[in-house]
């Protein structure tokens, strides 16, 4: 049985595709939609989505341009200028070993940015799969897949994390599998719902009446129709999961002193909350920036790639 | 019915099964002994042997396992490596606070999701609707952690109003309560504004308003009614959710609850709690599911005559 | 006590998308005559739909009546405050869907779904409401009322569906109702029962706009037709001298493609190319891209509606008087 | 007398509502079709006339029965072996909306069939095959890159018609074509599908619930009442005089686009169809006819020949 949240976005899209195809008003009126289109439909319509596709860009540049943009290093310690609040040298202040903490903000992007798109794409790339190949063959495979996906959602996800990382001990790359590891069950519901949707449909059906073999149908006709389902868990999970590695941090289970990462910033901060909280305030004010772009950047394109909401 | 009730019980006890054993494998695979880590570094060896029989953990995994399912299944979890008590005795006394906290926050949460919900699909677009909304997105992008010291900083520190942490008398519960549950509340309110609206948009509304029932009487007989069974659905997730322990509000805001008990056995590397605790919140996230599904079942006709 | 149920006069009804304004109801006028029932015949998408809901004032944004006045026996309804229609939709003027499965509410008993109408526009007890919904159930032809009323709609076919609909709109005794496409869902047999009800109810004296894409069932029973094309209405006149005496030549070719088809000829007939977009409707007469008798004159200026010889047959076209070769 | 092309021979398919129960969606089905006609499957929804088809064509097995084809059941095959017969067998679908993939162009819905087949060697052979085919059904050649909603519901009928015949198969299952369009809509596809039987010898399966339209297009007319044949014959005959009381309802309750012939009350079939899990006992037509004896309520009646066509009636009415 699906969860709330995965019955909502698969019943959401099964209508907007009937929607579609029933060609109501847009038919009639009969301009083409391409993703151009959409897009700029989108720019039109939700001015909030595309400054949140702004501030996204401006922290992928942050990332990738943090070595030229500060003199600083993000460990370097300068026990002289311990808790200092900002000022002109150091714009967010230093934190409790004298490191700028606009420095450690700018390399922590890179942490989060990480944390949010890798394990997101490996959760979907192997949620997809199983979802798909679960939802196509049926069967005992269907069954296996399903069972080790409850499985995996029978744990609260921060606890799962919290055990996965205890299991495999610190570092990116551990946090990247734990991540991967706690989402792929939910991906692969919705895209099996999705998968077993599509194969009632009729074109699916004209396919095998054709003789278009199991494999190419997933190709052909199943994944490309999966896909604004696809997009928008995308923009869904990528903040969910930059969470998730936030507050792993923020417990000390996700990576540890000297990195930057804006959970651990947030966590080390907690000392001196109310002697310097700014400490902890910027690190935060930055996960839930990225986190509320990313949010609003997902509601625009689910709108858009939506066309039950459509008017 | 009553057998659709019972096969799906069954799942759900296979399912917990499975959850179990994958705990209990995961945590084998972690190098070290557990013996070991338990007597300390400089524990002599055969010490540590005599120990790792006394815990059986010379046995075959699996057999390990079946006695572990079954000491739990008479209540006994084993003994804490850290705390030196039961596992069970400690879950149950964290239980109780991890439950008031959960019923605090979602008793606010939903009253607040609901009725924001519910103004916010009536009056779409207008600018009640774009606060709740923006305020509901907050909510959800806002990591629990940050909310909560924003709570300790204004409201206990500088206002002094509640107390910032520990759970001395009841109005402990207060800051962690709205901590935990602003979220809820976020996901409660947009569920329920988005399926407001997608009900508002089905034939049967039409029927309604065709048979002379005002925008109120609408919205309250007709469409509230469908839109709540999802939305109760989730409540009941939500809920189990909370219940299965609130891993960063518990620690932050210090309620010995069962989330906090998880963190404190995996920082003494407390494997025997940490096996209790992780289970009995599986436990309670699939009795959560069973109750979600059974309630979706009940209060949706077209399913209840079917099954 | 005027005879007209129902005057609609110069109904405008638009949405207003981002791509302009769809004028969806265009200019129309009609009128539904007491205890008669009154068709309304069209292709998908001519504005029928859209005429019936500007009517029930439930046209949904981002549509909306730009002009034209409604009176209901004699009374005039537009610019009636919300309140104001609310007591009338369901009491004195109420509607039936193409689709009834979607159109019940799937939690609730179709017993509760009737009574409810009764008890929004009436003080009744709850016995009272149960008593009179078990009877409209017998009068709609529904077998074992009382059983049938503790049912939810999935439990029930789309025939009897369709009949608790028209036991809901029929049971405040309404002075209109308005029938949008009641039978397109059903089967056969079934469609051909709804209809002799819908006969029955209209011989108790209610007055009846249905409206329907097939032929078929407006030759069945209706009084008098108005046939729609594009938005506006192209011809009207009573049943049999509109199929037997078509002038309009969408109307004939509509006719032609319909009886073509048990005429035994090879090639059935059909109108050439497609229907209008109603967003860029053409100048003039929208028939005319698609007329053979199409002049200059069709292509300027929309024609009026023209009388024809024979009683309240009015065509909206030039040659309209002009007889046949 | 012509040649038999598809037999298929007490076909029985049930699908699972529930437990213990079944929809007896077909029962015990023997039909004929011969090369190059035109066999009209008419029945009310939920006869089963949509299962038969895709059961003759081999979308779905039956529990059991055979379906011959050149002397061969195919219902056995491996998918390898039923392979030579899948490009021969091809379907039409009611709804011209969800029938093509969304996300794919008219060339690449038309060429589906043509590269799984292998037919074309270049890209070029392709688009030129593609453009015959849409020629072929009336879809102008400048549509090429178009995507499905950008068409009217009878163009994209249009272009599923194209993708059937891009298989060059001999049988088409025509499955409500034209019930989702308007009337001159209509008649153009009927059109366009006599057209396309005269010039390639195709043989069609024409599933409907429209007697007119039925009446139109077929040669031969075959009944369906809740899973079982009722009657079987020319179509004339069938329709000047009908054998089986509910071939006679049916006909009765045909709608007539002409205000001078509308149908007396007696001539309708009353109460409801019944539901295709619980089937009557006997005769499953008896609980709504008129003329049921004991008989019709415990046995069942077969399909027999009366003088050309078949009936399964116990008191068929006289000719």
């Amino acid at each position: 049985m699906l969860s709330n949240r995965e019955r909502k976005i698969v019943e959401r899209f099964e209508k907007s595709r009937k929607i579609q195809s029933a060609g109501s008003l847009r038919s009639q009126i009969g301009e083409e939609e391409t993703f151009f289109t959409m897009m700029r439909r989108m720019a039109r319509e939700n001015k909030l989505a595309v400054f949140s596709a702004i501030v996204i860009l401006l922290i992928i540049l942050a990332a990738i341009l943090a070595p030229v943009l500060t003199p600083y290093s993000y460990s370097d310690m300068d026990l002289m200028n311990r808790l200092s609040p900002p000022s002109s040298a150091h714009l967010f202040g230093t934190d409790e070993a004298g490191r700028d903490i606009l420095t450690r903000l700018l390399y922590g992007a890179r942490v989060s940015l990480l944390t949010g798109v890798v394990p997101t794409i490996m959760s979907m790339l192997l949620g997809a799969l199983l979802g798909v190949v679960s939802g196509i063959y049926g069967g005992w495979l269907d069954d296996l897949i399903m069972r080790l996906a409850d499985i995996t959602l029978a744990f609260p996800s921060m606890l799962l994390a919290m055990v996965i990382m205890y299991m495999l001990g610190d570092g990116l790359i551990n946090v990247f599998l734990t991540l991967a590891l706690v989402n792929w069950a939910s991906v692969a519901r919705i895209v099996r719902a999705q998968t077993l949707q599509l194969k009632k449909t009729e074109f699916v059906e004209a396919a095998r009446v054709i003789g278009v073999r199991r494999g190419k149908m997933i190709f052909r006709h199943i994944l490309p129709n999966c896909l604004p389902t696809l997009i928008v868990l995308f923009t869904l999970n990528v903040p969910a999961a930059i969470l998730t590695e936030s507050s792993l941090s923020f417990l000390g289970l996700g990576l540890q002193p000297p990195s930057a990462s804006w959970g651990l910033m947030v966590n080390s901060g907690r000392q001196y909350l109310y002697a310097a909280p700014w400490l902890s305030l910027a690190p935060g004010i930055a996960i839930m920036v990225s986190v509320l772009a990313f949010n609003f950047l997902g509601d625009g394109l689910r709108d858009v790639l939506d066309p039950y909401q459509k008017k | 019915m009553v057998r659709n009730a019972l096969q799906r019980l069954l799942q759900s006890v296979l399912v917990l099964l499975g959850a179990a054993l994958l705990v209990f494998l995961m945590l084998r695979i972690i190098p070290g002994n557990p013996a070991a880590v338990l007597m300390g570094e400089h524990a002599d060896a055969t010490v540590i042997k005599r120990m790792t029989e006394e815990l059986g953990l010379d046995q075959p995994v699996l057999v390990q396992f079946f006695r572990y399912i079954a000491d739990a299944l008479r209540g006994d979890f084993g003994t804490s490596f850290s705390l030196g008590k039961p596992v069970s005795e400690l879950m149950a006394s964290a239980f109780v606070n991890t439950l008031i906290l959960a019923l605090f926050a979602s008793a606010y949460a939903w009253i607040l999701g609901i009725i924001s919900g519910v103004i916010a699909a009536v009056k779409k677009n207008s600018l009640p609707d774009r606060l709740f909304m923006g305020a509901s997105l907050l909510g959800v992008s806002m990591p629990v952690f940050m909310a909560a010291m924003l709570l300790q900083f204004f409201l206990g520190y500088q206002l002094k109003w509640l107390p910032i942490a520990g759970t001395s008398d009841w109005t402990g519960f207060i800051l962690p309560a709205i901590a935990l549950g602003w979220n809820s509340a976020g996901s409660v309110a947009r569920l329920v504004r988005s399926t407001l609206l997608e009900i508002l948009e089905e034939d049967y509304i039409d029927t309604a308003r065709a048979k002379g029932r005002g925008q109120m009487g609408v919205l309250m007989v007709h469409a509230l009614r469908n839109a709540m069974l999802p939305v109760i659905t989730m409540m009941a997730i939500q809920l189990s959710g909370m219940l299965s322990g609130a891993v960063i509000t518990e620690t932050v805001f210090s309620v010995n609850g069962i989330g906090r008990l998880a963190v404190q056995a995996i920082s003494s590397r407390d494997i025997p709690l940490l096996q209790g605790t992780v289970l009995f919140s599986a436990a309670i996230v699939i009795i959560g599911n069973y109750v979600a599904d059974s309630l979706y079942n009940v209060l949706d006709p077209r399913i209840r005559k079917e099954a | 006590m005027a005879d007209n149920t129902l005057e609609i006069r110069n109904l405008n009804t638009s949405f207003f998308t981002q791509h302009g304004e769809v004028r969806a109801v265009n200019d129309v006028s009609l009128d539904v005559r007491r205890a008669q029932i009154t068709g309304i015949v069209g292709e998908s998408g001519c504005g029928k739909s859209m005429t019936a809901r500007s009517v029930m004032g439930l046209v949904r944004y981002p549509g909306r009546i730009v002009s034209g006045r409604i009176r209901l026996d004699g009374k005039e309804i537009t610019g009636l405050s919300k309140k104001e229609m609310c007591s009338l939709r369901g009491n004195e003027l109420s509607m039936i869907f193409q689709e009834p499965m979607s159109s019940l509410n799937p939690v609730m008993k179709v017993g509760k779904q009737v009574e409810e109408t009764l008890r929004i526009h009436q003080h009744v007890t709850k016995e009272e409401a149960a008593r009179r919904t078990e009877e409209i159930f017998r009068e709609v032809g529904i077998s074992d009322a009382r059983s049938r009323m503790a049912c939810y709609p999935h439990q029930l076919s789309g025939g009897l569906r369709q009949r608790v609909m028209i036991a809901m709109a029929m049971i405040c005794k309404p002075k209109l109702l308005i029938a949008d496409e009641p039978t397109t869902a059903l089967d056969v047999t079934v469609e051909a029962q709804i209809l002799s009800l819908m006969k029955r109810l209209c011989e108790g004296g209610t007055s009846i706009l249905l409206i329907s894409h097939n032929l078929g069932v407006i030759a069945q029973v209706c009084d008098y037709v108005y046939v729609m094309y594009a938005g506006r209405i192209v011809e009207q006149a009573d049943t049999c001298t509109l199929f037997d005496h078509p002038v309009h030549p969408y109307t004939r070719a509509l006719l032609g493609a319909a009886s073509s088809l048990r005429s035994g000829a090879a090639r059935l007939e059909t109108i050439p190319g497609g229907v209008p977009n109603l967003l860029h409707l053409p100048s003039g007469c929208s028939f005319s891209p698609r007329c053979e008798k199409c002049a200059r004159q069709c292509q300027n200026e929309v024609p009026q509606m023209l009388p024809v010889s024979g009683e309240g047959h009015l065509a909206r076209c030039y040659f309209a008087n002009v007889p046949e070769e | 007398m012509r040649e038999v092309l598809l037999e298929a021979r007490n076909l029985t398919k049930e699908f699972p509502a529930g437990r213990k129960k079944k929809v007896h969606a077909v029962t015990n089905v023997t039909i004929q079709i011969l090369r190059g006609e035109t066999l009209g499957l008419v029945g009310e929804s939920g006869c089963g006339k949509s299962t038969l088809g895709r059961l003759l064509i081999g979308l779905l097995k039956p529990d059991s029965g055979q379906v011959l084809a050149g002397g061969e059941d195919v219902t056995r095959m491996s998918d390898r072996q039923f392979g030579k017969y899948r490009r021969q067998l091809q379907l039409i679908f009611q709804d011209p909306y969800s029938s093509l993939d969304p996300r794919m162009n008219v060339r690449e819905i038309i060429a589906e069939p043509l590269r799984t087949w292998n037919v074309c060697r270049t890209k070029e052979e392709l688009t030129d095959k593609v453009l015959e085919l849409m020629e072929a059904v009336g879809v102008p050649g400048e549509y090429l890159y178009r995507y499905p909603h950008q068409f009217s519901g009878g163009q994209r009928q249009r272009i599923g018609i194209a993708r059937a015949l891009a298989a060059d198969p001999e049988l088409i299952v025509c499955d409500e074509p034209v019930s989702a369009l308007d009337v001159p809509v209509q008649n153009q596809i009927l059109n366009l599908l006599s057209e396309l039987q005269e010039s390639r010898g195709l043989t069609y399966l024409f599933i409907s619930h429209d007697l007119s339209v039925v009446r139109h297009i077929s040669d031969r007319v075959c009944v369906m009442f809740l899973g079982m044949i009722c009657e079987v014959g020319e179509k004339e005959e069938v329709y000047q005089s009908p054998m089986h009381p509910y071939t006679r309802f049916l006909l009765n309750a045909i709608l007539l686009p002409d205000p001078h012939h509308r149908h007396e009350e007696e001539h309708l079939l009353t109460g409801e169809i019944p539901s295709a899990v619980n089937v009557p006992s006997g005769c499953r037509f008896h609980t709504r006819c008129p003329y049921a004896a004991k008989r019709c309520l415990s046995e069942v009646p077969q399909l027999k020949d009366a003088g050309g066509r078949l009936v399964a009636c116990h008191y068929p009415l006289k000719p």
